[in-house]
């Protein structure tokens, strides 16, 4: 049975001791290197034993709460199983061990999966090109939001430099838009979900370069007037970037390429199910329309007849250009394609079915269940939202306490607080490859933590009680900073 | 189903619950002109036994040539317990520690990391990952930007001799934003940068200077006498580093008379697979008074409700979720399994390991340059102290030499002609620890034979 | 120093604590001339590096040829997800569970084990695994001794179609006990068991009669009419069985008027990688009456003192650590890890899975049947129904063909000549779901190339 | 965090579910099976999503305790740190396609690796002969006795059917030897933990076959008279067997050759630390002097110049012949290969010296923590014995209760009741690969429990209170036999 706490691996080293079977041989330092260059004084490295190592971060790694070992309603973060045969066959030996730069020659096969990729990414989306360069969605998000820009200089159209997001988008949105060098317009949601048009069409004009959205929306809702959205932004002159986060839901069903956009980004550690790895890697590829091809950063991967090969500036003189020193996250990628060709074309179609459906069965006994959805009127998408507004005003239980004493029965918390626009907010997503036992689990005890609510809301204040550690001192965190352990220091 | 656990009651009790007679009926809202039947250009799925075929067909296809190839990614030894430890679910399907009390694994493994960058790069603090090295070099001179308030210029100077792609990636990222990047050039002889061109923007406002210690080129740099030039200059320094190097070369928190200001660098040689490119990780690390304005994730060390010790994200508000147009950068999603593998990989090499890998692999590639060099038509490019790569000068093109070798399972190293026109025929090679005398003497044969071969012709 | 964590310092610490002045004074007791100083003969050792090439090297030499062989070892496709599980530290580094409140895990899996492999053999009981399908037999046979209190004589027949290295095994390890094997013969033409010549035992004293299906040529046997047989000379009735195929085959539960007594087999079909013949897992199944006479761990599920369910080892006395001399086998390690490969495989492939893989592989092995009996010179030798294994009949020793497909990499199958030198130049065959269409036709072809030029020579 | 305890996988089962994905296509089973042959009813086997297996198998993998997160003293099992490297290199896809049944030519690679394991296994016993057959240590003693009874029957020596044990030994030994249809002799053992020679004298005879002893003994001491003891046995016409349980002990120190023994196995689950696997694989290669060589068990491999062949019964006629349908646990072989050449030469010497080590310091830890050694007078082994009579005495605290408290404070405990000659026995193993600190923390469990003894000793009789469950009821898993799960119940 795990610990409940590990030492830091500092705490296990000793000087002298050392994992020697794993170094090579000891030799002196070339005595070319002058000097004056070199280290004087060796690392805070730990000095442990290999089965010190191994014991330690094998502990650590009994300490989370992951996919493999629990539900994982992670809103906006489509938590679904991680095939291991994507590990398995992205980590065979002879991928491993091909360098970035090594000849193509040497690289047929796994550029013809890259391309292919390629290929079912266009067909997924509806796009006409797509970029496999971006290693997560907000660097994708940076990648279509400069593409944008780069169609309007190309055009001599340089006013435009007016990005409009709706303010229930994700952190990524705006901030992307800032490092594009662009000026942030935020529009509102109605009460129904879906974009307000008379502020879309109130602020577009001859300054905007483009708008973004994610369809499904971040509420868990379809934006129903996305046809509307589109002829207004283009009437302006505007592009429309798709945030691709939300892509489970429709996945088989509507393509943004149909709705109107003409760039998006693809979190493949979402729809394609890559790892999430404890925060990453991810990986963002750009699929753009006709107009912003010319734009795609590189590298891309072309064929010539039976030949495969990196299409560089030479081939895209108007590239945005390069966002990563090689080819983004080439390990990720494999894993999405051996992903997508496990699925194929009929198991892509049911990802959205499934999410769906378990999304809108979740939505429904929450809500029997006497929780309060946010946008009660409308189908939910592959996620949804539940507003705590009615506990924290009644009991003083926040979306946060729920989460917290979710954690306690076994359940991860769904992302709390964002959107933003909805208070205490629950933003839930089950996705499709969880049962329907896991969802009416997870029901139970969200029919545990109500009756909680309203017996006793002091032990949701003070959950989780069973977790390594109980609920933790943020404020402290940020205002004594301790982010480098010293020899001699606790916290 | 594969991986879909519905059954088909399943699927009619949860839509009676719904009270929608069909899953088609939960997409009513999505207007009916858009909706798709089918798609096509998506072929039929396969079993895994069908795609594990495939998969071994196109890895064995790529082959396992001897590699001789750095250029920004090396091939180092990695201890097995590595990637049997991330490969572990509960490190490989989490995700960002939000929820800190059900994530103290993946925290602790940052807190932890922190550390040792920390030290290894002679800094105060360090996030917990950025993209990659090209990546984190732009986001380094964005960051310059914000903590240099002094400056209004936002005009770095970076050396030709840093990673051309790097310099690529910086460009796109912070160009957008207005900022510029102004070259420095190299001393033909040494390869190293031209501390002369950088004394002549004295009086000019200069954001920041960027040195990558070893360059480009593998040559090391007097990056004493440049952060110090740097720093007369007003500008901040960005150090750019490999590092494995740093276990024998001066950490950038040292160089000169107070230290470089932020550090970045890829993070790929800590045991992580070459893997055509990725995932690898950036790594960042600057002094205290900036660390508000590093971007990316960074994880500190607080106490429960019981006074207990526990690691939690800190410092969010500098973030796109909390700040949103406002952030430090954009960045969300990081390369944290690649973060656990290199704090497994510092834990398995520590001080000495480390130490070790970074002399045989300047040992070896000694080795190499000796043995190259003895061939016919090459000879070193640079006079130069290097670590563990150097250019070679031939005495004819490069790149059908390279395919030639190629033809006998080498891949010869980085061909500079796209890079580098000035250089001529130059060939950037790298041996790290894993190449034997053997390999190298291989390598050394199938040269001369090839170059023979290319005379003759 | 690998492996062994003590620092100069933690030594000679250790060593006051004990008060000796060296480690060396630790071995005090052991006479002065039986020390050694070294160990010649053993090489120097390796980093992992160095033993990583060397065993990439070794693999690599092997190749990986197109495999036809089954006779006993069958490659099947396993579930990516089977081997990432019993990788992990927790199953792999874990000893049998003597202390059950901290091996919760294992106690439960081979639980769930005991259940399925009691449902797919159609029997009441399983164990948690012996050695290999061919000491499971030679277990069987002792254990058969022991539960049929009527039999004296210690007496079985064991059909010549029975695998002959399980035969040979049992032989080995039941002989010293006096059992005695006499064969049971076997019917040219359909390569089954003479039932006649098992009826003309009528009147022996018979301990037990060994029955395998499918049988070592592949063809399904009349289990039924065997059994009841057997049975009625007062034999008990030991099965071995291919687990794959009780998929779509009667499980010995079934067989006959009562069934079989004890079932034995191998377990590697089920997840099991053929790695050079092991580690694979017998399996043993039997009637409750039965389960104190049966060799190895048996886990049973009880309550805590808290009334909580949860899983030990149980029926001890069975075993030698308990009984010593008297313990129904002196089998201690297992093979546990195989156990829950297998586990988790047959969860993983669910009773459709299995059912699957069974009948694609009997498919399979019927087209390559057909693919190459079209092939000059070979035909078919028994009419007999069968599961994926078949004898081919060649016009010539088969030896030099096999040798020439090997060059073509192929593993052309089981050349029966030295076992059953009465069939000629036959060859069993075997193909699973793994074989495609293109591998069976690049076999009849090779193939039809091999005996063209072995004619012509 | 783990959960206390996990559903059965049978009640994550629906009809209908399944890890498709895993699966073949369907197709008709072939006609020409006969009906009456077929199966008619399923088997019970769970229909759960690949998912539910993976978290099934996942969560339970974190109820046990392992080397590789706990502390793992179990005596006479040398719990040492199995390197990931054996693991990894052992599972190259090569080596795990290669069929037993595949041509020498296409397996030159394996066999090199074996024939070159005989041979370091040679030079660290000290015997002439070895084979890899044996799948266990058992087996191993298994294939050991069958040689000796093989060999007196050459000699036509045919009364030889007795095989002395002492009283200490492993329980294998003495069923081992019922096995080869001998007839047990038991010796007692003297209270310094050496063999009894008087003892030993007045049973040997014309029908002794032999003797198995392991030394160190499995009282972890050192049999000191083991060349008097080799003498007598010799001299009376028998053979000396060596349970090489326990050469972790003395690697590099010691040759069971050189004390006299004519056969022994090693089990490379324990010296060579291939992975116990919760109950195996093992190994149990044995070893031969120059008298056992023509009855070693077959398949061996041998060497005609470059090329690395299976030796058959045509080699060798006398063999005792199969004990397992191929070649033995090929790949735990492989994994005791990868680690004997990374230790090399030095490295197997020093495992003899920091195994002993590392015991004899906890031994000297424990008693001055008060415990009682069952040896006191003599060095450790690799191992030792701590006996809790005075406790059981005066506290009723017996040995069982202070393993099982032990368990509670993050340790797994040692072997206990085994050698059933001490009473109230804990059979200590730490090996070598265990830091110094590990064994202070240990000690600092035991010194709790030593107060707890005196102060509560109720909490120790119930231990452990911290895991998945607390003592279980063994009485009534004999009594009330549930073997095996059917639907709808419970335990
Ligand atoms: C809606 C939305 N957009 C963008 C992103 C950013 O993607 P990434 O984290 O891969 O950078 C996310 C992910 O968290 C998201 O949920
Ligand atoms: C002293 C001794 N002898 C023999 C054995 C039997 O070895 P195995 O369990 O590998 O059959 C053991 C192992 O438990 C042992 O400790």
């Amino acid at each position: 049975m795990p610990q409940r706490s590990e030492k830091l691996i500092f705490e296990y080293s000793r000087p002298g001791r050392g994992a020697a079977g794993q170094w090579p041989a000891r030799a002196e330092v070339p005595a070319d290197l002058p000097a004056t260059l070199r280290r004087r004084t060796r690392p805070l490295l730990p000095e442990v034993s290999e089965l010190e190592a191994v014991r330690h971060f094998t502990r650590l790694s009994q300490l989370n709460f992951s996919i493999d070992t629990h539900f994982y309603p992670l809103g906006s973060c489509t938590m679904k199983y991680n095939p291991k045969a994507c590990n398995q066959y992205a980590m065979l030996p002879g991928f491993l061990a091909r360098h970035p730069l090594g000849p193509e020659s040497r690289g047929q096969g796994f550029l013809a999966c890259m391309h292919e990729l390629q290929e079912m990414l266009k067909a997924v989306t509806g796009m006409r090109g797509v970029s496999l360069a971006p290693m997560a969605g907000a660097q994708g998000e940076f990648a279509g939001v400069a593409m944008i820009r780069a169609y309007h200089r190309a055009r001599g159209d340089l006013a435009r430099n007016e990005i409009i997001v709706p303010e229930a988008a994700h952190g990524t949105n705006p901030a992307t838009a800032t490092m594009c060098g662009c000026v942030v317009r935020e529009i509102p949601v109605r009460a129904d979900g879906d974009v307000d048009l008379d502020a879309l069409k109130a602020v577009v004009g001859p300054n905007t370069a483009g708008i973004m959205l994610t369809n499904p929306s971040t509420l868990g809702v379809f934006e129903r007037r996305i046809k509307e959205v589109a002829a207004i932004v283009h009437a302006a002159g505007g592009l429309l970037y798709y945030d691709g986060a939300n892509l489970n839901a429709i996945l088989g069903k509507v393509r943004p390429g149909d709705m109107g956009f003409d760039v998006i980004h693809m979190n493949l550690h979402k729809t394609f199910s890559t790892p999430h790895g404890g925060g990453g890697p991810g990986s963002g590829a750009v699929g753009v329309g006709e107009r912003l091809l010319p734009f795609l950063p590189i590298p891309l991967v072309g064929r010539d007849g039976e030949h495969y090969r990196w299409l560089s500036e030479r081939d895209l003189p108007q590239s945005i250009g390069r966002l990563s020193a090689f080819m983004g996250n080439a390990g990720v990628l494999l894993r999405a394609y051996v992903y997508m060709r496990m699925l194929g074309r009929e198991g892509m179609s049911r990802v959205g079915d499934y999410a769906t459906l378990n999304a809108n069965y979740l939505l429904a006994k929450l809500t029997q269940a006497g929780y309060d959805a946010a946008y009660p009127e409308r189908r939910a998408s592959h996620e949804f939202i539940i507003t705590a507004r009615r506990q924290a005003r009644e009991r003083q239980v926040t979306a946060m306490d729920i989460a917290k004493r979710l954690l306690d029965y076994g359940f991860h918390a769904p992302t709390t607080y964002f959107p933003l626009l909805v208070p205490e907010c629950l933003l839930i997503e089950p996705t499709e490859t969880e049962s329907r036992e896991a969802l009416d689990a997870f029901v139970e005890a969200m029919v545990k933590i109500a009756q909680e609510t309203e017996s006793n809301p002091q032990l949701l204040k003070e959950a989780p009680h069973s977790l390594p550690v109980r609920r933790l001192d943020d404020v402290r965190a940020a205002r004594q900073l301790d982010l480098v352990w010293r020899p001699g220091t606790a916290a | 189903m594969p991986f879909i656990p519905h059954t088909d009651d399943d699927v009619r009790e949860m839509l009676a619950a719904i009270g929608a007679p069909s899953i088609e009926a939960l997409f009513d809202e999505i207007p009916r002109e858009l909706r798709i039947q089918s798609l096509n250009g998506v072929p039929e799925g396969l079993s895994e036994l069908e795609i594990g075929r495939l998969m071994s067909e196109r890895a064995r296809q790529d082959g396992r040539p001897l590699n001789f190839i750095g250029a920004g990614a090396y091939e180092h030894h990695i201890p097995s317990a590595v990637w049997a430890i991330v490969s572990r679910g509960e490190i490989y399907s989490a995700y960002t520690p939000y929820q800190a009390e059900a994530s103290q694994g993946t925290l602790q493994s940052i807190y932890e990391y922190q550390t040792m960058m920390a030290s290894l790069t002679g800094m105060q603090v360090s996030n917990a990952t950025l993209y990659d090295g090209g990546s984190a070099l732009a986001e380094a001179a964005l960051m310059a930007v914000r903590a240099h308030r002094k400056s209004a210029s936002q005009r770095l100077l970076v050396p030709a001799n840093v990673h051309p792609h790097y310099r690529k990636v910086a460009v796109t990222t912070a160009g957008n934003q207005g900022l510029v990047f102004d070259p420095l050039p190299w001393l033909r002889d040494s390869g190293r940068v031209d501390a002369a061109a950088l004394a002549r923007h004295a009086g000019e406002d200069i954001t920041a200077v960027v040195i990558q210690q070893p360059n480009f080129f593998g040559a090391i740099e007097d990056v004493d006498a440049l952060t110090d030039a740097a720093h007369a200059l007003g500008a901040l320094v960005i150090a750019v580093v490999n590092p494995t190097s740093l276990a024998i070369l001066k950490p950038p928190g040292e160089w000169g008379a107070k230290g470089a200001d932020i550090v970045v660098g890829e993070g790929q040689p800590l045991g992580v697979p070459l893997s055509s490119g990725g995932p690898y990780f950036g790594f960042m690390a600057t002094r205290m008074e900036y660390v508000r304005q590093m971007p990316g994730r960074i994880v500190g060390r607080t106490v429960d409700l019981d006074g207990r010790e526990g690691f939690a994200l800190t410092l969010q508000a500098r973030e796109q979720h909390i700040r949103r147009g406002k952030a430090t950068s954009n960045i969300c999603t990081n390369q944290g399994l690649l973060m656990t593998a290199a704090t497994i990989y510092l834990s398995i090499m520590g001080p000495e390991g480390l130490e070790r890998v970074a002399t045989q692999s300047a040992l070896r590639t000694r080795e190499l340059v000796a043995a190259l060099g003895r061939v016919q038509g090459v000879r070193r490019a640079f006079e130069s102290p290097y670590f563990h790569e150097a250019v070679l000068q031939f005495d004819r093109p490069v790149a059908p030499v390279l395919r030639a070798l190629a033809e006998r399972d080498i891949i010869g190293g980085f061909d500079l002609a796209d890079d580098y026109p000035e250089l001529g025929a130059a060939l950037l090679v790298c041996a790290t620890e894993t190449k034997t005398t053997a390999d190298i003497e291989r390598y050394a044969a199938a040269l001369a034979e090839a170059l023979r071969a290319a005379r003759a012709a």
